[in-house]
């Protein structure tokens, strides 16, 4: 297993040590595996968290911090974070006027997350809702939208709810937004390469030294296709065929575009992707705002990259504009 | 009328704790095949988590039902864990305040941890899950009410769901996006309930 | 070879396409190979240029913007630009206050950096000075530490350097406080992985399934020794040991530490490695100051990660903490 | 008196850029030893574009070195590319204005382009480099004014420099990194040296 490390079990622990003695000022671990805001609570705040396994920094828990999310529970490397944990994380996360869980659309953190929810509102009063990311859709038809996989879409769902929570709206507000800006997002990822869960110690998937797979989820999940690797303005071809194809996009339409590497792939090469991914959308008359090229939602050392598009009317532009402040991004 | 206690409650868990050990590399083999492989590693870890506080488990059922919940979940939140504990939960509503509870009810518990199970997890009878096995168990448990009777009911109920929902697809969790390369292979999680049940025989 | 991209002969070409297109409020290519600020040139400002070979986003092209560089000239990936094309950067980077050229020490970006600021003082009268970076304290020993390679610790004077200028400084104290910054620089690497150069299609070098090389350089360049991965914590220390037996640090010491991946290192890891190299100054009473955990000097998708030291003064801090912005970083 | 003028330049640089082509691939492999295996490369690319701009050239010999030290370099800027360049830069100062050089000046002409790339890469003699060859053939062509005898003077110096040194450690560029290993490996700027002299035989 070629990868930094003390011991699997340490890992994740270790990696959340490390986090916050680096940047104390963004963020605090008021009990293990749990990741709040350094500065405290704003009182009358909406309370934003987000849950999942660990391996895909930024996401979730680099992404809490001012104009984004209060707090992250954080599981093992690809794994869910206890119901516990994630009823902790509400606790601390609430100022008094409820709690949005935003994650992705995962079997196992969905039970959880619902468990934490029921167990906060009994045992807490804390008021809850849930707003879950299914942006890929190379998981399931346009029938099963629902049944899709959160993955980097949920980089805007934080930003715009994260955006709308700091102007102090209500939970019902803040959820609206959220599920607003979840149902705009569409993704699909392609993998070269899997990387390595430290406690199973070996890749993820095995694939060909010249193969890639299309439609590749971000745990190594089964996509639409493998082939041989090709041009880069082919795969963006398709990649942006089939988004465009799920959620239309034309003359006078807006959108962000995030151009994602899953960790390896450099920068180098999300600015290729880019490049003629840009191209595509002007050929079409959609006019990109804000686009966003970088490690957003990685897999540890994954090769392979993702694009999300978000479509954007005034309120979800003005929102992913709005100031935020985190280790991972600042605006 | 033969009826429970916790004291029958630990010593079942013990039982399948140590059983659960000696099947995990399988159920994690077959959890592989279909998903991310740390089946067994739940089911091991979570009766475990159970067997090691069984000493301590409450009189009250229904506590005991709701301590077993809480072991499994914190011993491991993959979705298998978080169905068991969901199951135990409303195995603990159901007998509260009791100290012993007829065999004859143990359908009863297994109809309803099911229907828990299929509210928490949002998934179907046919899904070809974990679901389908409570569904059978309670199914072929019912009106039984003595212990050998009752264990050798659900486990050939278990093993029938097994084979007969292998040449399906899989319609649920991480299986579900194999799609058709599902079908033919067992569900973990029916094994999985298979194996808890024939710790009992 | 496992990239994305379309054709080696223009993958540097389309990069830069892309970096301009994604991010035009920062860069702008006035022309092939040279980017420069977008926002034009402030009068009598010295300009602070850099160049060297692609492949290591940020590094060199992604530091240039306010606070930090005016100007960049890029090669082929690993590959010195032209003379050529320095002296147009410098020329684009002229304000009439002069030229600072900062940059890596390589053998041919040293030779083409010369004869390009030759070029521009008998062509165009514009001043110049040099100041590189000699950071990799395992390329050559402390007795020829002229010879050294520069590495991550460009960025300290990148930044350091442009923040000086930003205040308006003469070409002399800039250059003077560029030097400071190079000469409290030290950094050491280790690669677990190698990279592939587009144009050579095959990876720079090859290693062990479970081998590690210490001190190795971005390029591939030999370390100082080869043997079974260690833990993170072990590597650490080794690390810390060299880099501090170049520089000692102790009580009362101030300093920033940049925890750097080269590419495929995730930041998971990172932190599992500041979290230990904190502990080593910690327990020397060395004060840390804005530490940085990322990606800031890589070679695309190798795996391993340098941490870089740079010891502090008033003055180096000071300009370490003033602001500056480009799509890489923002302070 | 034989003297040379741009057309033997165009003649030469036509002989180089063919002979370089058919051993790019060996310059590779000697560069991928001890460096990053992309002096054939360079080589060829350097020549050829020369080669190819020939025709151009102008009578000036001054200007037209200069000529060839901008093809060259634009062509590679790997660091053997500015070397060369550099040194046609010194043969353009050298015949600035000329347009015929007795071929008794070679030598000289030879041991300023050293010194120019000496001062340019900071490098010594003895440092295993293209240097050391370039201070051998200046010294093996001093006296020497007669086109053949240049060439085979040349010739034999840059070969008995590449054998000289081998044994030695590279103290420059990037083989330097190589320390100890470096010693019994030909170095590959001394072998391209005695590949553009030999491609004039
Ligand atoms: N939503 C669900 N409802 C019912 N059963 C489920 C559900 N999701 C998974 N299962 C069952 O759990 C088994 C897998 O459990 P586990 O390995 O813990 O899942 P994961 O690792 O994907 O979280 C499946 O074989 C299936 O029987
Ligand atoms: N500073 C220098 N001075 C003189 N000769 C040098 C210098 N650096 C390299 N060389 C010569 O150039 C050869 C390598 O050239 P090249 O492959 O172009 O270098 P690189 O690819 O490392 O830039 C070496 O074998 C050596 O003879
Ligand atoms: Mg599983
Ligand atoms: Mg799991
Ligand atoms: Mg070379
Ligand atoms: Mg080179």
């Amino acid at each position: 297993m070629k990868k930094i490390l003390n011991s699997p079990d340490s890992y994740v622990d270790e990696m959340l040590d490390g986090l916050c003695a680096a940047h104390p000022e963004f963020y605090a671990q008021p009990e293990p595996r749990v990741i709040v805001r350094a500065g405290g609570k704003t009182p009358g705040k909406v309370g934003i968290v987000t849950g999942g396994g660990s391996g895909h920094l930024p996401v979730f828990t680099g992404y809490v911090g001012k104009g984004l999310l209060d707090g992250c529970a954080i599981g093992n490397v690809f794994a869910s974070p206890s119901a516990e944990q994630m009823a902790a994380t509400m606790r601390h996360a609430d100022a008094g006027a409820g709690v949005l869980r935003l994650y992705g659309n995962y079997g196992g953190d969905v039970m959880n997350f619902d468990m934490a929810g029921e167990m906060v509102e009994m045992e807490d009063d804390i008021a809850s809702t849930t707003v879950l990311l299914a942006d890929d859709v190379a998981s399931a038809g346009p029938e099963e939208a629902a049944k899709r996989r959160g993955v980097a879409g949920m980089v805007y769902a934080f930003k715009i709810a994260g955006a709308k929570a700091e102007h102090m709206a209500s939970l019902d507000e803040v959820t609206a937004v959220a599920q607003k800006a979840a149902d705009a997002c569409r993704s699909i990822g392609m993998a070269l390469s899997p990387c390595t869960v430290p406690q199973a110690g070996k890749p993820t998937f095995e694939i060909g030294e010249t193969e890639m797979e299309m439609g590749m989820g971000i745990h190594g999940e089964p996509g639409i296709w493998r082939d041989e690797l090709k041009p880069a303005d082919e795969i963006v071809d398709e990649m942006m065929e089939r988004l465009l194809a799920d959620m239309p996009l034309g003359q006078g339409d807006r959108c962000s575009i995030l151009v994602n590497s899953l960790g390896a792939t450099p920068p180098e090469e999300l600015y290729i992707i880019y490049r003629h991914a840009k191209a595509v959308l002007d050929g079409k008359g959609v006019e990109i705002v804000m686009p966003l090229v970088g490690r957003y939602a990685t897999s540890m050392e994954m090769a392979g990259a993702t694009i999300t598009l978000c479509k954007l009317d005034d309120e979800l532009e003005a929102l992913l504009k709005a100031p935020c402040d985190c280790a991972f991004w600042r605006v | 009328m033969a009826e429970f206690t916790t004291a029958s409650l630990r010593a079942a868990a013990a039982r399948i704790a140590d059983h659960a050990e000696g099947v995990a590399a399988k159920l994690n083999e077959a959890d592989g095949r279909l998903g991310d492989g740390d089946l067994g590693i739940t089911v091991s870890k979570g009766w475990r988590e159970i067997a090691d506080n069984a000493e301590g488990l409450p009189d009250d059922l229904g506590k005991a039902f709701m301590e077993c919940a809480k072991c499994f979940q914190r011993a491991s939140s993959s979705s298998y864990g978080t169905l068991v504990a969901t199951g135990f939960m409303s195995a603990a509503k159901a007998c509260k305040g009791r100290e012993a509870v007829p065999f004859s009810e143990v359908s009863g518990l297994l109809a309803g941890a099911c229907e828990a199970m299929m509210a928490r997890g949002k998934g179907n009878l046919g899904d070809k899950c974990v679901l389908d096995s409570m569904d059978a168990m309670a199914r072929a448990t019912a009106g039984l009410d003595e212990p050998a009777a009752l264990q050798a009911a659900a486990e050939a109920a278990a093993a029938e769901t097994v084979e007969a929902f292998k040449p399906q697809q899989n319609k649920l969790g991480r299986a579900r996006m194999f799609g058709e390369k599902s079908a033919g292979i067992a569900d973990p999680g029916q094994i999985a309930a298979l194996e808890m049940v024939h710790a009992l025989a």
